[in-house]
Parts: C-alpha cells; structure tokens; sequence
C-alpha cells in the first residue's frame, strides 16, 4: 500500500482472524425479501467471492456490510470494532471499503481529486491549503497507474469517463485508505482483461497485508482465478460456501441456479457470399474511432473486441446516431444514410445498447413497464393515445420473456444491476430493429440469464438482421459471434473466425503495440 | 420464444413489485393532508362563512386562473425546468386581448390572449430546447421583457376592452352553480392529464425530466418535445390572460404580477421535483387549492395586513414540517442514512 | 473621504444656473408605476418637458427606496439641475434624502419627506378624504340611512403615509356629514384593482351585510364595483377616498344620484406635475432661489359625487 | 512505442478529450463577454458620464449590498439548493439591527443584524438538511415569513435606528477613493473564495451538489454540511442587511424587496448550474456587476420608466444567447446532440 495509515496501526488482523461475522442477516424491501437469514463469516487475508443470480442478494449484502443500508432483522459484527455496524460512517470507522456496482464518483471533480475524495470524510478538520495540493501530485499519478489509468490526466473532469474508467477509478480509493474490508461488488463487469490484471494485483496485494476482500461477479472463470472460497446465494438465502480448490465451475453453477447450465452452441455459419451488406461502414471517424471499415451480413452476429479505450464504443455510438461522425460513411442495405440523432437512426431501425446503464440506460423514475415501452411507445399507440392494454400486456410477455426479477410496476432503478440490464436490452429489441449494436450486453448477467440472452441475440440474427457485439470478454465473442473484429488504438487491426481463434490469440491482437 | 428454463420461473416474480398502491399513494400525498388539515382550521374558525356558496363561489374562481397557470409551470417542472415568466405574460396576454382592435370581443380576445401566450411560450421554449440554455434565466428575461411591454403597451394605465360589458358578464356566469371560469380550469385540468399520462408526449415529458441523456440515447425526440411543452405552457398562460379579463373586465399593468412564485410554489408543495421527473397533476391542483385557501381564510379572519405574510409563511412552514414528519421518522429508522 | 460631506440643502441648481429653459435638465423620480396615477404623472411631465424644450430625465422606483435612491443618483450623474422626488416612503428616506437634497434641489411631488428638500407639491390627502366622505354620509342620509357597516381596502403593509391619511380623512367626513359608521373589516388590495376585487370579493363574503366597500384608490373600488354586480350584493355601495380616475368618473357620471359608485376625491396627477416642473424650472433657471418657497404647499382637494361630476368627468383626458 | 500512421496514440487520447485549460476557461466565461459588451455598450452611449466617478463610485455602492447577498446565494447553489428567502431576511435583518433597543450603535447593529441572518439561515438549513425538505418550498415559506415579521415589527413605518446619523456617515466614507461597503463585498469575495476552494469544508460543498449519494457513501457529514452552508448564506444576507442600513440609514420594510430574483439570476448568469455542484465565485461576481450595470446604464440611457423593464428583458435574453451561439454551434457539430 502506498500511503498514509490513518487509523494507526491498531493491530492488524492476523490472515486467518474472523475479519466480520454475520448472524441471521435479514433485509426486506417493500414486497421484497432480498436476504432471508443469512450467517456468514469472512476471514482476514483471504478471498470470499459471492455468487449468485441476478437478484439473489449480493449486492445487497455487500451494503449492509458496508453499512450504507441498514438490516431489517439480524447483526453484523467487524473485528476490532465494538458496535454492530450501523451506518456508513461507523462501518468507515471499521475499516470497511465499498466499491458500488454503479461507482460512486464525483462527475464535476477531476480525476484526482476523485482519487482522494475520502480525505474530505466527516471528522476531519478545515485545514487551509489541504485539498489541492495531492490531486495531481506524483502519489495521484502512481496511484492512477496501478489500477490501469496511467494515461489519464490527473485534472481531467471524471464526467468524461467511461464506465470502465470509472470502475477502476473508484477501485483507486483502495490504495490510499486504510481498510480491514474490502468490497469489490462486480467491478470487473465492464472491464477488459488487462484491467483485470490490475485488479488481481491490487487485490493480492491487499490480501498480503491482511484483507478481507469480498468478490462479487458473474465471471465465474475471474471467480475461480481469484477466490480462496465461494459463498453461493439465491433467493436471498445462503446455498453453501464452498472452498475454491475443491469445486468446480458446473458444481457452483447449479448451486446458484438450481441445474446445470447447458453449453451454447456456436451459431451456424450463414452465408454471405454475394449477399449485399446489410450495413457497410468506410473510413468512419468519430470520438476515439480513427477510420474504422467493416461490413455485416443480414443473419451475422458481429463481434467488437478491444481494450476498454480502444474505440468501440466509439465506432457503435457513432454508425447509430448516438454521436454525430466526424467522416465516413454508412450505408445500409447500399443506401447511404446520415444518422444524425438516435432518433433518425430509430427511423432507419438502427439502434444501441448502452454499456452506461446508469447514464443512458433507462429512466430513472420510470417502473420497468415504462421503460420498456419507452422505445416502441409510438408502435403502442395510436394518434399518440397510448394503448394501455396493449402495453401492459406486452410488458408482462418480456419480463418473462426476458426473466426479469420485478414487476411491470417496480421502479427499474431498484432491481438488481443484472435485472436492470434485462429491461434495457428488452427495451431496445422490442423495437425490432434490422440492425442493433449491443454494448457490453452481458454486463453484470448471471450465467444463467447469458444463456437466455444469447439465444435472443440468436434468434434476432435469425430474422435476417444484423448485430454487432461490442464486449470485454473474449470467450463470450467467441461463442456468441460469426465472426469477430479486434480494435486496436482506433483501427480496427483483425479479423477472426471464432472457430479458428481462442482467447488467446485475441488477447495477443489487442495488446500488440505494433501492426 | 421459448424460455430456456434455467432461471427461477418468472411467473413467481410480480411479487416483488413496489409496496401497495394505496399506502404508497396516500404516503406521497402529503399536500393532502395540509389541505385536509387547512379545511378544518377554516370550518373552525370561520364555518358558516367559509362553506358558505358565496364564498365557495369566490374561492373557485379565485383560484382558476392560477390554477390554469400552475398546469402551465407543472409542465415545465416536469422536464426539469422553470417558468418565472408565467406572471409577466400572462399580463401581456390579458393587456394585448384588452387593447388590440380595441377589444370588440370576447371571443377574439381569447383568440389573441392564446397566441400572445404561445408566441412567448414558443420563444422560452426555443432558447432552452434548442439554444442549451438555463431555463431560469431565459424565462427571468422574458419576465422583464413582457412585463415591461406591458407598462408600454398602455403606458402603464388600465386597458379597458370595449367588450368589457360582456367579459364582466362571461366572467360571471355560472353553470349549475359553477363559475364558467372555474369549469375553464377544470377541463384544463382533465386535458393535460390525459396528455401527461395518456399520451407518447406524456410519457416523454416525464422521460426528460427524468433523465434527458436516457431520452435522448432511446430516440425521443428530445428538443422539440422540450419546445411543445414550453409552447403549451405558453398557450395556458394566454388563457389564463383571457380568464383575467373575464374575471377583473381590464387589462390592468399589474395582471398576473408575482404569479410565478404561487404558481411554482403550488406545482412544489404539490409533490413536484424541480428538477424534472416527477410530480402529478393532482397534486398541483391540491397545491392550487391550498394557496387559494390560505388566502381566502386569512382574508376571513381579517387578519391584519401587517400579520398575513407573516401567517402565511409560518403556515407553509409548519404544514410541509409536520407532514413530513413521520415519513422522515420512518425513512431514517429503515435506512439509516 | 465623504462622498456628501455636507448636511445642508443646497442653496441653487446643481451644475449652476441655467440661461433658459432649453438648457435645464429636470429629474423626475416617480414611486411607481403601478397604479395609473402615477403612470398619468409621467405622461403629463412628459408633455410638459415637450412643450417647454427643457430636459426630462424620468426613472420608477418600484416603490422601493433603495432603488429610488439608486436612480436619483445616476440622475445626479447625467447632470440634472433640479430634481423631483415622488418619495417611496415618508420615513425612511430621511437620511438618504438629506444627501441627496446637499447636492441638488429636491421639490416632493405627492409624497414628501419632511425636514428634507426645498419644497413639497402635494396632494393634501386627508382633506380629499373628508371631502369625499362628506359626500358619501349625504347620500346614505339622503337614502334614510344614519348608520352604515363597511368594509375598506387599504394599500399595502408598507403604505406609511398616504392610505392611513386618506381613511382617516374620509372617516372624518362620516362622520362631519352625520352618518354613523362600524368597520366590518380591512384588508389590503395593494391599490391595484385585480387585488382590490379579491379582497372585496372576500371581505362581502364574510360581512355579506355590508353597506359600503371604501377603496382608498379608484383603483380597488374599480375592483369591488365588480363584486357588487352579483345580485346578492345589490344593496352594497363604493365609494372612494381619492383620486378621481378616468374610470370611476365614469361610473360615477352613468349611475347620477342613484349609482353604485357614490363619490371619490380629486387628486389631480396633471395638476401637481404641472406645479412641481414649474418650481424646477425657476429655480433651475435662477428665476427663484429655493429658499423662496414655503416647506408645503397643496393641490386643489375637492370631493366628486352625482353632483359635481359634469365639472371634473373628461372621456378624453389619460388618468 | 511505435505509434501507428494515422490514429493517435493512446496516451494522446486524453488531451483529446478536454482542450487547454484556458481555452476551456474561456469558453465558461460567457458572463465575462456579457459584461465586457456591456460595458463597451456604455462607453459608446455615456462614456464620459458612466466612466466619471461619481457614477463608478454609485456603481460599487449599488452593487456591494446585493454582491454580498449573492455570495451568500451562490454557496447555496453549490449544493443544489436555492434560497428565495434572501430578499425578506435582508429586510428583517436592517429592521430589528435598526430598531432593537433604539438602534443606538452602528456595531451592536452589526451584531444583531447577523445574527437575525444567522438564525433564518439555521432555520431554513435545519429544514433541508435534517428534514430533507425541498429548499424551494423551505425558503418560499421563510420569504413570506421574514417579510411578514418586517411588517409586523414596525407596522409598515420604516425604522430609523438612533444612530441613523452614523449609519449614513459610515456609508458613505470611502477609503482611497473606495466605498468602506464595496472593500467589505470584496472582502467577502475573498473569504467566500477561499472557503471553497481552499478548504476541506469548500470541497464537500461542491462534492454534495455534484452527487450527493457519493458524498454520503464517502463518509462526507452531508447534513451538517448542507446546514453550515444555509447558515453561512444566512450571515451574509445579515451582513447584506447591516450593510443596507449603512447605505440607507433606515430600515424600511421594503428593504431587500425581490432580491431574491436578481441575486439568482446573477448566480446563474456568472455560470452556476442551478442542480448543484458547478459554479465559481468569479462567475458570481460577474454577474452582479452585469445587472448593477445594466440598471445603472438604463437609468444613464434614461431609457422610458415604461420601457426599461422591457430593455432589461430583451438585454438579457440578446446577451445569453448571442453568448453562447458559438459554444452551442461547436458543441452540436461534435456531439450531435
Ligand atoms: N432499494 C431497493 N428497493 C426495493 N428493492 C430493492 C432495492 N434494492 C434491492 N432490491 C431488491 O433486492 C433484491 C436483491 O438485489 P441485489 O441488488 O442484492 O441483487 P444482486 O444479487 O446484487 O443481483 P445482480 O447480480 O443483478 O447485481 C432484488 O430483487 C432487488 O430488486
Ligand atoms: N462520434 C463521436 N464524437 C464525439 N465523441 C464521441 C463520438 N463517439 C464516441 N464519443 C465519445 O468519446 C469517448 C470515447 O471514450 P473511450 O475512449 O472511453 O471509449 P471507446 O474507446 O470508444 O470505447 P471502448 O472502451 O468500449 O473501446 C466516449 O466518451 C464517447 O462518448
Ligand atoms: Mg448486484
Ligand atoms: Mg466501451
């Protein structure tokens, strides 16, 4: 660790002490059961990942922990802290550090000072010329540069990050506060492989220095890199914990969702030879996309891989109207359109999947019925009258349809980070469009709704549209795609057939700092 | 599609839906109970009087053109904005149907109060949809700008329409009993309540109130919705300048002074965010009540006019106070926070 | 430093004595616009300024003396010789007005502050009030009424000076003109007619026996004129403390001896804009010197009823 | 590395994504060109009058009073609030310093007067921050409430302290040339200035108004906080009020009448944004001088009393939007909003 202990060097946790213990941890929201009883102990120096469906409680667990909710029923205790932990401040006290699903960071504050935010915490006195002086210092850029954000600017506006920069920049906290607990509630969902090399350093070294560290993730491959045991969830009750080294991924798998998980089958190969493209994109520049050039076929699932930074998001916002293109062109079906606004490119059925789910995703104050319905709304209606059976009765056919854990009239924003996902992606493809770009899809999905989700994306294809899969996950373009497309610095550098390619190779092509 | 059951069967899950309806409706309903609370301190006090059909009368049309306008700021409050104009151009609306052609008709009056309004609906509206700009400030512009075109208009002296004769009678006739004006209102009420919760329009306004970056990524159209509502709320306020002359027979350069902060404040106490997203016309329309109320009953105390402002303040204070008293009680036990 | 390091008024015209008229500058610092006696004043300064060639610089206060004292200032700045102060409030403004008056001549118009300035052209209210009353008890006595019960509508709060003057003067004619009389109720409707009818509208309803709604401005009593249209106030009369607007004339002149709208006092805007740019003028151009007028001097204060109506009602004139 | 012919390298990127900083700098300081306009504006017309000194010196007079009550404003901004009551605790602060015990010494008036700010500032904090009220309503009940006490406390009838002689003395001694109530504005400017951006207490203001729920999750005392903020705003309106008693030597029952409206505006013309989190002292600052001047150059113009409302309105909505027309053309061409 780099910095300043604060809290004195209060003897710290020998690797084996009880770090926190749980006893009969209740939590219920209105028409909610999101823990029912759950006593679990986590030691320090190891690893405690958590799994479980979307909806099953780990989030929610992770926040009693940390004490920013309070349980309805049972107590948690912190080593070396007298009091049940009641609050965020008095879990702070305890030596607790969160990082949220959606992270917590000051938009209108620079990077650096994001960085010491916890320096601005209650108790600490008005001391003149204390706050500007650390954000750009070296210590800020070191600190930025072991979580993989060298290449920041320490003065840059954290608004203009994207949601990996913004993981891993409230990840950066760890290195400068001092903790007894540590919380990683999904910060891998949209983080690429070399993040996750950052993060696996961060985390060993924490775990060096006696931490507790909670993981929680839907990967259940980084599950098994990192943990030391599995506690599994569902349904807000506590399956089993299970030492890491003594299970197996299947066996975890059917512990959170109740049986086994069927393989997804690669896509049959579909024919595009002589077929006319259902969209042509040339020389496309825009945001971090530096002349981009790519086809997709009527029936293709396309995948976009690249480092977080290496301009796919760019290239998806941009040939779908999100962003205006600086140059290029697109052309769908040999016509060449300019798709100035999202709603222009809605007109030409062209539509994208945010991967900033708490930016642009849905509507805040919206139930998951109106935020499904948001998109196709005029479809649903007529002379601008709502049809309110109509839209009633088709929200209920995708909440099951799309296996969303909530209700037509449940405020999307209190679904679980997974479920919320679901209502995005139903939002979108209810539209029917001919061609969609999916950001990061599968972010925060448990495997067992991937599977859904994929053969969605499947069946979408099968109509004789098109789909381009920008993820993080190699092996997931690899199951899901025709074929795949590797970005690199803007450009897109390879091509591969997933059946001719592994992890590796794509990996290997991402990285590589020379054509 | 056939679902490929692996998750937990969906049909278990409308469950976990948001708490009951009615105990989550009555517990945002806090502006009921204030006008609850209201009524009862005016049967008290005043009874006889105050549920007297003279006063019920008054008190109706007393609050119908505020209540017209607030409908108008609602809108806007909605999309995350503010109107601090309502007041000035309602007077230019009521000042320019009063004076243009001399005012032969009640009719046409109505005709150039609506357009008066729209036209400077249709420019706030333009300024903020499609110039970026701070809702407050454009509107506290055009507050300046359309009250002084007013004192200009008539050089600060009272327009009186030639059809003043007639207003003075439109104004106060009734229908079983209710004023023209106050059933004016009402089917203004109905209306945009169809328009918020019924229509694709509605539903957007909501939408980019809420969160503008989501309605735009999802296709809405989101500048020339933001436009249409500054419009509409422009077409209300110019009938709400036509109400003025049928209620008070002149275009008076004081019409409508002051108006925006009752009306903002009624859109507010009425359970409306003002940063956009959330609010219902029910509300607004018991939050138009209560200052109509507030009003009447201290008009019927007699209380002194050194001690109204006084009173009315403390009564807002101690209404949204207490009302939020248990909610907040019970909001910390739970959370925490 | 002092930016006004003497107390004394100033014995000339600022910036010194002006050869003519053409050469004068006159600042002209109005309360208000918002009621139309006061926009009336404007007009007709301005046609005076015309008609005589000098200067006009006229600015609206807002009733606020802060910003009052804002616009003399920059008066003051653009040269003014003379300057004409309707004040916004009697008391308040003593100490700024004693700096003001150090550097320029100050002549109050309607609304004065004693003590300060050279000289004060107003209305004298409480006389206009009693000479309207006397009109009003004449024709409740005339109707076989001795006693009355009314209700009044007042300015705002932060009317000091001439809203209490004018009810107390109109209850003095009352009470000279032998009509007994209890107050039901008072409420502000801010001398503006929309404000004056709610309050009216309010004040009927709780005291719906009510015999007579005083306005202490045309204005208001316009407002409660439209209230008592409805049948069930067909016995309850307006009267007027002062002005003499257009409108109420108007009334007064279409009901005679039986209308609704029994009398008002005449508080002439021409009249006293017309008195007050005479002083500036002469003093400005050395014609007097300011110690030559008396501290006060008063407009014509006559009460206007069915009787005397014909002499004052113009269709044609602003106010 | 071996950078890759045309796409930037990757550690290029982030200059990308914001230009220099004083590019940047200047492209917020839109009020910046406002004023400059402004003021070439006045020198065309009334140079030799506007730029004299007496004008300059009733400049800083007239915007030293409402310069401190933005201050006072803008830190409330900060954090998403708004405070109406302003205008009312002004006027309540210059009456009971001008009347408490006879107002017998401009330094106990000193005293009073910020101390009555502070309270109204406590009350109105106490409201939002531990009660989670909305500011708006907060504040909307303390404007009628303040006012209301000034009415009550002298019957209307201005309040002239004792000192009165040496409260006009005060304010009217200038100090090289400087009014002593512009040196204690520019006083607070700095003390306001250093508060937020030197401090750990300025941080957590910004960091409340930009996203409270992260403030809250890192451990920053949001509600204490939020309080110190409204009461600070408080003890400078009390200031403003002592201040008013200076310039004036009364304390009338219109004092500080409608404040509130121009100490926003001039928040949000100096560039703050009105959901919190964004704004600077230097923009606030700004902005009171382009509305002191533009009421000064209306009254130097000596523009019709019936027309100046008018100009005010249309000046403001020409200067807003001519100031950003460039920005927002840029803005559309890369973003594509
Ligand atoms: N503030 C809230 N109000 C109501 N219900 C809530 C709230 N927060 C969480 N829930 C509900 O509690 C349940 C558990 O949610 P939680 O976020 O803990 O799930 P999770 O296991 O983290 O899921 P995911 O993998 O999708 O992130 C969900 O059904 C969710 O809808
Ligand atoms: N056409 C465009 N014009 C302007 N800005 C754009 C455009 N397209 C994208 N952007 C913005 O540029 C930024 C690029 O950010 P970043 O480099 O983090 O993403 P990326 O490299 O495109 O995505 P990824 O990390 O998924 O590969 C984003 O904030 C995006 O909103
Ligand atoms: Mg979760
Ligand atoms: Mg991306």
């Amino acid at each position: 660790m780099t910095t300043t202990v604060e809290r004195g060097q209060s003897a710290r946790p020998q690797v084996g002490d009880v770090a926190f213990t749980a006893r009969g941890i209740k939590k219920h929201y209105p028409g909610v059961k999101a823990l029912d009883g759950v006593d679990l102990e986590g030691y320090a120096g190891e690893v405690l990942a958590v799994c479980g469906a979307n909806g099953a409680g780990k989030s929610t667990f992770a926040k009693l922990l940390a004490g920013v909710e309070t349980p309805t029923d049972g107590e948690i205790r912190v080593a070396g802290y007298d009091h049940p932990v009641r609050n965020a401040a008095e879990a702070e006290q305890a030596g607790v550090l969160m990082m949220f699903q959606e992270p917590l960071i000051i938009d209108d504050f620079t990077v650096g000072e994001n960085v010491w935010l916890y320096k601005l915490r209650e108790g600490r006195d008005i001391r003149p010329w204390a706050t500007k002086v650390d954000s750009n210092s070296h210590q800020t850029r070191e600190v930025l540069g072991k979580v993989g954000l060298g290449a920041l600017r320490t003065n840059q506006l954290a608004r203009d990050l994207g949601p990996g920069q913004r993981q891993m920049l409230s990840l950066s906290r760890a290195e400068v506060t001092n903790h007894q607990i540590m919380i990683l509630d999904e910060t891998t969902a949209s983080t690429s492989e070399e993040h996750f090399n950052d993060i696996l350093d961060l985390v060993k070294r924490e775990r060096e220095a006696g931490t507790h560290i909670m993981f929680v993730s839907h990967r259940l491959n980084e599950v098994f890199a990192m943990s030391d045991r599995i506690a599994v969830l569902r349904n807000g009750q506590l399956v089993d914990v299970l030492k890491t080294s003594e299970t197996t991924p299947d066996e975890v798998t059917t512990l959170m969702i109740g049986q086994a998980l069927r393989a997804v089958e690669r896509p049959a190969p579909v024919q595009t030879e002589g077929k006319q493209p259902l969209v042509a994109v040339r020389d496309l520049h825009g945001g971090t996309a530096a002349g981009v050039s790519f086809d997709v076929y009527p029936g293709e699932v396309v995948g976009l891989y690249g480092l977080v930074g290496s301009g796919r998001s760019s290239v998806g916002r941009t040939v779908t109207g999100q962003k205006r293109a600086a140059s290029g062109t697109i052309q769908i079906r040999g016509e060449e359109v300019q798709l100035n606004s999202p709603g222009q490119a809605l007109d030409k059925s062209v539509v994208y999947l945010t991967e900033d789910r708490r930016l642009e995703g849905f509507v805040k104050d919206f139930d998951n019925g109106e935020n499904m319905s948001l998109v196709v709304l005029p479809k649903w209606s007529k002379g601008g009258v709502i049809d309110t059976t109509k839209e009633k009765s088709r929200v209920r056919e995708l909440i099951s349809e799309f296996q969303v854990k909530g209700g037509p009239k449940t405020y999307t924003r209190s679904l679980s980070g997974g479920n919320q996902q679901k209502v995005v992606i139903a939002k979108w493809l209810e539209s029917d469009p001919d061609f969609v770009v999916l950001d990061e899809p599968t972010k925060g999905i448990d495997v067992g709704a991937r599977a859904n989700i994929y053969e969605i994306i499947h069946s979408v294809a099968a109509r004789d549209k098109g789909v381009l899969v920008i993820s993080s996950e190699a092996e997931e373009l690899l199951s899901l795609c025709h074929r795949i497309l590797v970005m690199r610095n803007g450009k897109v550098v390879a091509e591969f057939d997933p059946s001719e390619a592994d992890t590796d190779d794509l990996i290997r092509t991402a990285l590589t700092h020379q054509d | 599609m056939t679902a490929t059951a692996t998750a937990p069967a969906p049909s278990a899950q409308p469950e976990a839906q948001r708490s009951s309806p009615v105990v989550d409706w009555l517990k945002s309903q806090y502006a009921l109970y204030i006008l609850v609370a209201l009524l009862l301190v005016a049967t008290i006090t005043r009874g006889s009087i105050f549920w007297g059909g003279t006063n019920l009368t008054n008190l109706l049309l007393q609050m119908s053109i505020i209540g017209v306008v607030v409908l108008g700021e609602l809108i806007v409050v909605l999309t995350g904005g503010i109107d601090i104009s309502v007041g000035s151009a309602l007077g230019l609306a009521a000042v320019i149907a009063a004076g243009l052609f001399g005012g032969p008709s009640v009719f046409l009056g109505l005709v150039v109060a609506v357009i008066i309004g729209g036209i400077v609906g249709a420019v706030n509206g333009w300024l903020v949809a499609f110039r970026g700009l701070e809702p407050f400030i454009v509107t506290l512009g055009m507050l300046a700008l359309a009250r002084g075109l007013v004192y200009a208009y008539g050089n600060g002296i009272p327009i009186n329409p030639e059809a003043a004769a007639s207003y003075a009678t439109f104004g106060q006739t009734t229908i079983i009993g209710i004023p023209v004006l106050a059933i004016i209102w009402l089917v203004m009420v109905a209306l945009i309540a169809f328009l918020l919760y019924r229509t694709v329009w509605g539903r957007r306004v909501y939408a980019i109130g809420s969160n503008i970056d989501a309605a735009r990524s999802s296709g809405i159209p989101v500048r020339t919705t933001l436009w249409s509502v500054y419009i509409l709320a422009g077409l209300l306020v110019g009938l709400g300048g036509w109400m003025f002359l049928g209620r008070f027979a002149s275009g008076t350069s004081t019409a409508g002074n002051l108006l925006e902060l009752e009306a903002i404040a009624a859109v507010v106490i009425g359970g409306a965010r003002l940063s956009g997203g959330f609010g219902k016309v029910f509300g607004a329309v018991v939050g138009t009540i209560i200052f109509a109320v507030i009003a009447n009953l201290l008009s019927l105390l007699n209380v002194s006019t050194f001690l109204q402002d006084a009173f009315r303040g403390a009564l807002i204070l101690v209404a949204v106070t207490l009302a939020t008293v248990q909610f907040s009680r019970k909001r910390r036990a739970t959370a925490g926070k | 430093g002092q930016i006004y390091p003497s107390s004394q008024p100033a014995q000339g015209p600022a910036g010194g004595v002006e050869p003519n008229a053409q050469s004068v500058t006159i600042g002209f610092a109005q309360q208000q616009l918002q009621a139309p006696y006061f926009a009336a004043m404007q007009v007709q300064a301005e046609q005076i300024a015309k008609d005589k060639g000098f200067k006009l610089l006229f600015q609206s206060a807002n009733k606020d003396p802060a910003i009052q004292y804002n616009q003399m200032q920059a008066m003051m700045a653009q040269g003014a010789n003379v300057m004409i102060v309707n004040a916004t409030s009697v008391k308040g403004q003593y100490q700024m007005m004693t700096q003001i008056a150090s550097k320029i001549p100050v002549i109050y118009i309607d609304t004065g502050v004693p003590d300060t300035g050279m000289t004060s052209v107003s209305s004298d209210n409480l006389t206009i009030g009693r000479e309207s009353g006397k009109i009003t008890a004449k024709r409740f006595l005339d109707a076989g009424k001795s006693s009355i019960k009314m209700v009044i509508l007042t300015g705002p709060a932060t009317d000091e000076f001439v809203g209490p003057n004018r009810r107390q003067g109109f209850l003095d004619g009352l009470k000279e003109g032998g009509l007994q009389y209890t107050i039901a109720s008072e409420q502000s409707g801010d001398y503006q007619q929309d404000k004056g009818q709610v309050a009216a509208e309010n004040m009927l309803a709780a005291n719906p026996d009510t015999d007579l709604v005083l306005g202490l401005n045309d204005s208001m009593a316009l407002g409660a004129y439209n209230v008592i249209q409805k049948p069930q106030y067909k016995n309850v009369y307006v009267a007027a403390s002062a002005d003499g607007q257009k409108e109420a004339l108007a009334l007064i002149d279409q009901g005679g001896c039986d209308g609704r709208y029994i009398s008002t006092g005449l508080n002439s805007p021409s009249l006293a804009a017309e008195q007050a740019l005479g002083i500036a003028l002469d003093v400005a151009t050395g014609a007097k010197k300011p110690s030559d007028y008396p501290p006060e001097s008063f407009t014509k204060a006559v009460g206007i009823g069915c009787e005397n109506i014909k002499e004052y009602y113009d269709p044609n004139s602003v106010f």
